[in-house]
């Protein structure tokens, strides 16, 4: 247990820890979402993610990025390979949802087979870009060199990291802001609250559903941007692991719950890190499984418990 | 004269509070072994949630509940299903999956003591009486083989008591499917069962758990003028049997024409307790349902 | 590829165990080769798999009276699918020989039933230092293992390094574990820290915590590319400038694609030859035929395959006799002389361990590490 | 279009299954206990399969040696991992993605008191001064394996049972990923990341001289996993016909209802998951025993799944389809080497197929069906 290393640089830890579970909440407010609608955990979400990586790589290798280019570049890179995360992530997921679970809700079907469609979607996604892109790790052009942005009490904070973190708390508090706010973000908490009541006030549930797809593939887009940003890495099974532990997290904030996907992710981000750094790297897992197993044993739904209907709360 | 009977059930001075609301405040009565007690009000008084303190569902803020000079409050819904308490529900909560036997074999099997290493080796045996060895009746030679070395291994080494539970059980379900008048449906699933069959297998599930007390929680909603004289025979014939009764129910003429006594409760309180003919005059009651006619009209 | 794993692994058997009965008038015979050729590190096993093939092919143009066919099985270098492949061939009397495993793990798990049907294994490049201390007899490998990489591994940081402070990191796998063990052993005092990271990380900030906390110049990273080029990206970005040294798993072309830049100036070590130093005209031959140069373990492929070929050739058809032909083995091959000790490691003053340096993308061998 | 005449097709074999089931049914007891009788012959017959016509199902790969043995024996104990895990999600209704890990824990229970390689075992001797032959006897190490998954399945279950489904189906994906990561870092009892070999079957540890529970003919160990597959199908059928099968199926129906008729559903539920863990640990334990070498990467959170996945498809609730849903995982792949590659592709494509074509699984519990069904009902009516 190295108690030296991690108390002697406690905060540069807490941020790095903040800056991986930035990604994790992102991803995983696209579980929560779909899980506060439809009761559904969406298990092929990590390969949305996946898509989206190799959607910015695509955009980037189309723009010619080569980690060169000047700042007006730079900035256009990131916008190209937003839109193109975004898009392709999206698009996977609304078209997921078309594809295995429609059918399925038509059928009302228990939630049980919609898992094994989701892992059999998964699998599929993920093995067509196994033999597409091979099964080694890609790299991709660094977009921005890291460099220490500022400096507080001692604790360094590069660029990267503190662009991933401030886009996604950015993306969370607009996500927050739609759903709270909007005639779409009322339907969606309808949706959640109460499906058939919410049908018989004229809330049209498929698409509202299609919505909730749409929103939770555009921000795994989005993550999939900064993890590109940052780690500028990725694999045909990049999702999986990252996948588990984004809806671990929804689940340790309380699955449903917006705010509850952010503090989950955060939590666990931090969490690893300091576990990682106690022990060694291969424990961070094991840290962040018994941290679930001991909130789910307090608070049996999660941090801020479950609900998207009231996110307000 | 109702003091020197002995008492079965005291709810005493139970408040329950969800957050802000109080939905008991402060009930207390009493239920007599033997007798058929009402438990009537308006809609929302509490009747339900009264129902769910006893039975275990919810624990109350504060007070609580005697059965059998027992303390109930506190314990597991199905430890107090041991004790002597079992009831219906409102809202029909069969197992839908399940046939009508089955469900009532579940009640049953709250008495038996098979587990699952009864259940798995079977090996507790016990001694038969030579009326109740299995039989030897087939035409088939093959299965009357069979059949007679069953029986003359049940005469050596007795049956299990799995065997004895499983048969048990399933005579006595026949009997209360019998007594509730759907015998001819056992083998249906519940779901497939009309309404009222529904009602009547949920009293026969219930009765299955061999209570002290049965809690009836508005059997007879949903059901025509015959259908309700015939639960009021059958709500009869179970107290004849030595069961003590409580009874929510909405259809006055009902719990008039059954229930030794009534307590009335109002927005969670009690606000009268009697005879049918005192509850009928007490002016709190005729308020109290003439303001709930007087709302709903 | 777990699931994968799950599907095939459990799967093993033969019919019957009939007697052997291989045609005694014909010279020649069948070898099997086994190895990940395809999955995430297909790239380290496919030059072995390439120089066997090769050295069949000449073999076969060479002797058209002595036909040796052989026979490849794709384990994905996975244990589980290495099982029912030997036991399908370990049945099949018609194979007298295998080339294999290729990995440290599919070795070890098959070791037991190649050796209760009497074939010979050589291996190419199962480098774990315990393979040869598990009692099976019929197990040789034409590669230094683990322990005599380790040994080099800490002379080239000693000596050419000049590493005070090394920070030494494996993936918790099997082959990672046994060569970082060995060089903590090797480094002693200079060993400044140490992390495990595990297989599909893909964030490593603890690690690199720890390494700037040491203050290391040099990183030892025992594993594979999907762990290290990651790291080795990442640590670069975040400032780390200490060498970066690996092992023959990293000797793959997809270790400088997938960290880029950051690779420019790493090390590794790997027991082969480069293609250059290989005797006789194998390189040109190798590149003739496949159109480049025999990456890791080329050579060692294609030394596997004639010793087993000039076993076929002098005659020897049954599995004993061949595994009796491959002990006694005594000859120079094209990436080291091949002669075998007791338990079938190759001569340790035989073996030859080179470092290579990646420049450009691109692997160049730089010298060979005399062990100490 | 298409779907619909494949949504048709289907329906049609699913009639014939039913028309089949219902004949079946409609049978004398007698009948019915001969034809199950000779279908049990026909599972020993199985791996020495030579009927002209019947052999394009053997899974022989090259000329001379095959490992059609080897696959039915994989069959076999993936049907054993179904059973169990057929009583925790079919029965119970528990959804338990971490069964994997009481597979290991019953595998590496073998290993680690079984095997003369294994750290315990090696540093047992030492103490004990026992010859470095010594270790526990294979016919020990069934109940040590089976004891060890019952407790650790008691010890998940204690706190996580209350739990309501999803975060249940969470909870137990991190329990079977600790099991592994644990044994993958602990080096010093479980031999880590190298796993552990000459773990022993019946007849001791691996060696040449077994000749009949050997390293290379899988015939005998298929015979063994039969024979055991068949014990606890007899032993489930007793269960799920008794108290215990009733309290089961009432609180997955209505758990609360349940608890007011006196079905302690704590209680039921533990016992299903200790049941679980225990056919989960002592198929790991079959596993490892004919596997002779097992590494912690064997035991991953995929492998769960798959589990989970065979009980869905082959139907959820049934013995038989469970079954079948194991029989078809295991053995399909293995018949179609040939696609490489391409071959989880096809599987994950399968996977949504069945499950979009056939919801209820390929032989779904007759109570599972009718559930589904009226549920379809009730929505057309709503809509």
């Amino acid at each position: 247990m190295n108690f030296d290393e991690l108390f002697g640089h406690l905060g540069q830890h807490t941020v790095d820890g903040l800056a991986k579970g930035s990604i994790y909440a992102l991803v995983a407010l696209g579980y929560t979402l779909v899980y506060g609608v439809l009761k559904l955990i969406n298990f092929a979400h990590s390969e949305v993610f996946m898509i989206g990586t190799f959607a910015v790589l695509g955009v980037w290798n189309l723009l010619g990025a080569d980690g060169t280019q000047g700042v007006a570049m730079t900035l256009l890179l990131l916008a190209a390979g937003l839109l193109g995360g975004a898009l392709a992530s999206g698009a996977t997921a609304v078209a997921v949802e078309r594809v295995a679970y429609r059918r399925l809700r038509q059928l009302n079907a228990p939630p049980l087979i919609f898992l094994i469609t989701a892992i059999g979607i998964s699998m599929v996604l993920s093995e067509t870009f196994g033999i597409w892109q091979g099964r080694l790790v890609v790299g991709m052009p660094t977009l921005i060199k890291q460099k220490v942005a500022f400096t507080i009490f001692g604790t360094e904070v590069t660029n990267t990291q503190l662009i991933t973190i401030v886009a996604a708390l950015v993306m969370m508090f607009a996500l927050d802001q739609f759903i709270n706010r909007t005639r779409y973000g009322r339907g969606v908490r309808a949706v959640a609250q109460n499906p058939d009541a919410a049908a018989l006030m004229g809330v049209n549930k498929d698409r509202v559903i299609m919505l909730i797809f749409l929103l939770g593939g555009l921000l795994a887009g989005a993550a999939a941007l900064l993890y590109s940003v940052r780690y500028g890495n990725t694999r045909f099974n990049v999702g999986f692991l990252l996948g588990l532990k984004a809806f671990t997290a929804a689940v340790l904030g309380g699955i449903g719950n917006l705010r509850g996907a952010l503090l989950g992710g955060l939590l666990l981000g931090v969490v690893e890190v300091y576990a990682a750094t106690l022990t060694q790297s291969n424990w961070e897992d094991v840290a962040a499984f018994v941290v679930l197993v001991v909130v789910l044993l307090f608070r049996p739904t999660g941090l801020l418990g479950e609900s998207l209907g009231r996110a307000r709360a | 004269m109702p003091d020197e009977r002995e008492v079965l059930l005291d709810v005493d001075h139970v408040t329950l509070r969800f957050g802000g609301v109080v939905a008991l405040n402060d009930v207390s009565f009493s239920l007599y072994k033997g007798e058929i007690l009402g438990l009537i009000g308006p809609n929302g008084a509490g009747k339900t949630t009264c129902f769910n303190v006893m039975t275990g569902v919810y624990k109350p803020t504060s007070g609580g509940v005697l059965f059998d000079d027992k303390k109930i409050t506190g314990k597991k819904p199905h430890e107090i299903n041991r004790m002597g308490v079992a009831r219906t529900f409102q809202n029909i909560r069969l197992f839908p999956e399940m046939s009508a036997i089955e469900n009532v074999m579940v009640g049953t099997d709250s008495r038996h003591y098979t587990s699952v290493l009864g259940a798995l080796f079977r090996l507790y045996r016990v001694k038969v009486k030579p009326e109740e060895l299995p039989r030897v009746n087939s035409s088939n030679g093959l299965v009357r083989t069979w059949q007679q070395v069953a029986r003359t291994s049940a005469k050596i080494f007795g049956l299990s008591r799995h065997t004895l539970e499983e048969r048990a059980g399933e005579r006595k379900s026949l009997e209360l499917l019998r007594l509730v008048g759907i015998e001819h449906r056992a083998n249906e699933l519940a779901r497939n069962l009309p309404y009222g069959d529904q009602r009547r297998l949920e009293i026969a599930r219930a009765l299955a758990t061999e209570p002290k007390l049965l809690c009836l929680d508005e059997p007879a909603a949903g059901f025509n003028p015959a259908e309700k004289e015939q639960l009021n025979q059958l709500i009869r014939k179970i107290r004849d049997m030595g069961y003590t009764v409580l009874l929510i129910e909405h259809d006055m003429r009902l719990v008039m024409g059954v229930t030794d006594r009534i307590v009335v409760l109002e927005f969670g309180k009690k606000i009268a307790e009697g005879t049918p003919a005192e509850i009928r005059d007490n002016p709190k009651v005729i308020a109290a349902y003439l303001g709930e006619s007087a709302d709903a009209a | 590829m777990g699931l994968s794993a799950a599907l095939l692994g459990m799967a093993a058997c033969q019919d019957a165990g009939s007697d052997d009965t291989t045609d005694s008038a014909a010279c020649g015979g069948k070898i099997a080769i086994f190895g990940a050729f395809t999955g995430p590190n297909a790239g380290l096993v496919i030059p072995s798999l390439n120089g066997a093939k090769l050295a069949v092919k000449q073999f076969n143009a060479a002797n058209p009276d002595c036909k040796v066919t052989m026979q490849d099985f794709d384990t994905q270098g996975n244990a589980d699918q290495a099982t029912p492949i030997a036991n399908q061939v370990a049945q099949d009397q018609s194979f007298t020989s295998v080339i294999g495993g290729h990995f440290s793990g599919e070795s070890k798990a098959t070791m037991a039933t190649y050796d209760a049907a009497g074939l010979v294994m050589v291996s190419p490049s199962a480098t774990a230092a315990e393979l040869t201390t598990l009692g099976h007899k019929n197990f040789f490998r034409v590669v230094g293992n683990d322990d005599t990489q380790g040994e080099a591994a800490v002379t080239y940081i000693k000596n050419v390094l000049k590493g005070q402070k090394v920070f030494v990191i494996d993936d918790g796998q099997t082959y990672g574990v046994g060569i970082i063990d060995k060089v903590k052993a090797g480094l002693g005092a200079t060993v400044a820290g140490s992390d495990k990271v595990q297989t599909d990380q893909q964030n490593f900030d603890a690690t690199i915590s720890k390494i700037k906390s040491a203050k290391a110049d040099v990183i030892a990273y025992g594993g594979y590319t999907n762990e290290a080029a990651p790291l080795l990206k990442q640590a670069r970005a975040a400032g780390v400038t200490a060498k970066f040294l690996g092992f023959d798993g990293l000797y793959d072309p997809g270790f400088p694609k997938g960290a880029g830049a950051a690779a420019d100036g790493a090390v590794v070590t790997c027991p082969c030859l480069p293609a250059a130093e290989a005797g006789g005209t194998f390189s040109a031959d190798f590149t003739k035929e496949y159109g480049e140069a025999p990456g890791s373990y080329g050579a060692e492929g294609y030394d596997g395959a004639t010793i087993l070929l000039e076993g076929y050739k002098a005659g020897k058809k049954t599995r004993a006799e061949l595994q009796e032909w491959v002990r006694a083995y005594d000859k120079q091959g094209v990436s080291k002389y091949l002669k075998f000790a007791e338990n079938g490691d190759v001569d340790k003053s035989k073996v030859v361990i080179w470092s290579y340096d990646i420049t450009g993308g691109a692997f160049k061998a730089q010298q060979e590490i005399k062990l100490s | 279009m298409t779907e619909t005449t494949n949504e048709g097709r289907l329906s049609g074999v699913s009639n014939f299954f039913a028309g089949v089931g219902n004949r079946w049914r409609g049978l004398p007891k007698w009948q019915r206990g001969i034809g199950f009788l000779a279908f049990v012959a026909f599972l020993y017959y199985l791996p020495l399969l030579g009927v002209p016509g019947l052999t394009w199902l053997r899974t022989d790969s090259i000329e001379g040696g095959n490992n059609w043995a080897g696959v039915l024996f994989t069959c076999a104990v993936y049907v054993l991992i179904a059973l169990g895990l057929n009583v925790v999600i079919g029965l119970a209704g528990l959804l338990d993605l971490g069964y994997v890990g009481f597979f290991a824990i019953g595998a590496y229970a073998v290993a680690i008191f079984g095997s003369t390689q294994s750290p315990v075992v090696k540093s047992l001797q030492d103490k004990f001064d026992l010859a470095p032959e010594w270790a526990i006897t294979w016919a020990i190490c069934i109940p040590i394996a089976i004891a060890l998954a019952m407790i650790s399945g008691v010890i998940l279950g204690w706190p996580t049972l209350r739990l309501r489904g999803d975060y249940l189906a969470i909870v137990t994906l991190g329990f079977g990923e600790i099991i592994r990561i644990v044994i993958r870092n602990s080096t010093n009892w479980s031999g880590g990341p190298a796993g552990i070999a000459s773990i022993p079957g019946p007849q001791g540890a691996p060696s040449a001289d077994n000749h009949i529970f050997g390293l290379i003919d899988a015939k005998p160990w298929y015979w063994l996993a039969l024979s055991i597959v068949l014990l606890v199908v007899f032993l489930v059928r007793r269960l799920e016909n008794s108290r215990v099968g009733r309290s089961w199926l009432a609180v997955r129906e209505d758990e609360d209802a349940a608890a007011v008729m006196g079905v302690n559903p704590f209680k039921f539920k533990m016992w299903a998951f200790a049941i679980g863990a225990a056919l989960g640990g002592l198929s790991g334990f079959l596993f490892a025993s004919r596997q002779g070498f097992i590494e912690p990467n064997q035991f991953n959170a995929n492998l769960s799944i798959l589990f989970v996945a065979m009980v869905v498809v082959g139907g959820s609730g049934n013995m038989a389809g469970a079954a079948l849903g194991a029989v078809l995982l295991a053995y399909l792949p293995e018949r179609f080497r040939d696609f490489s590659e391409y071959r989880f592709l096809v599987f994950g494509l399968a996977l949504v197929l069945v499950m979009l074509l056939r919801p209820q699984g390929l032989l779904p519990s007759k109570r599972r069906a009718r559930e589904l069904k009226d549920r379809q009902e009730e929505v057309a009516v709503g809509a």
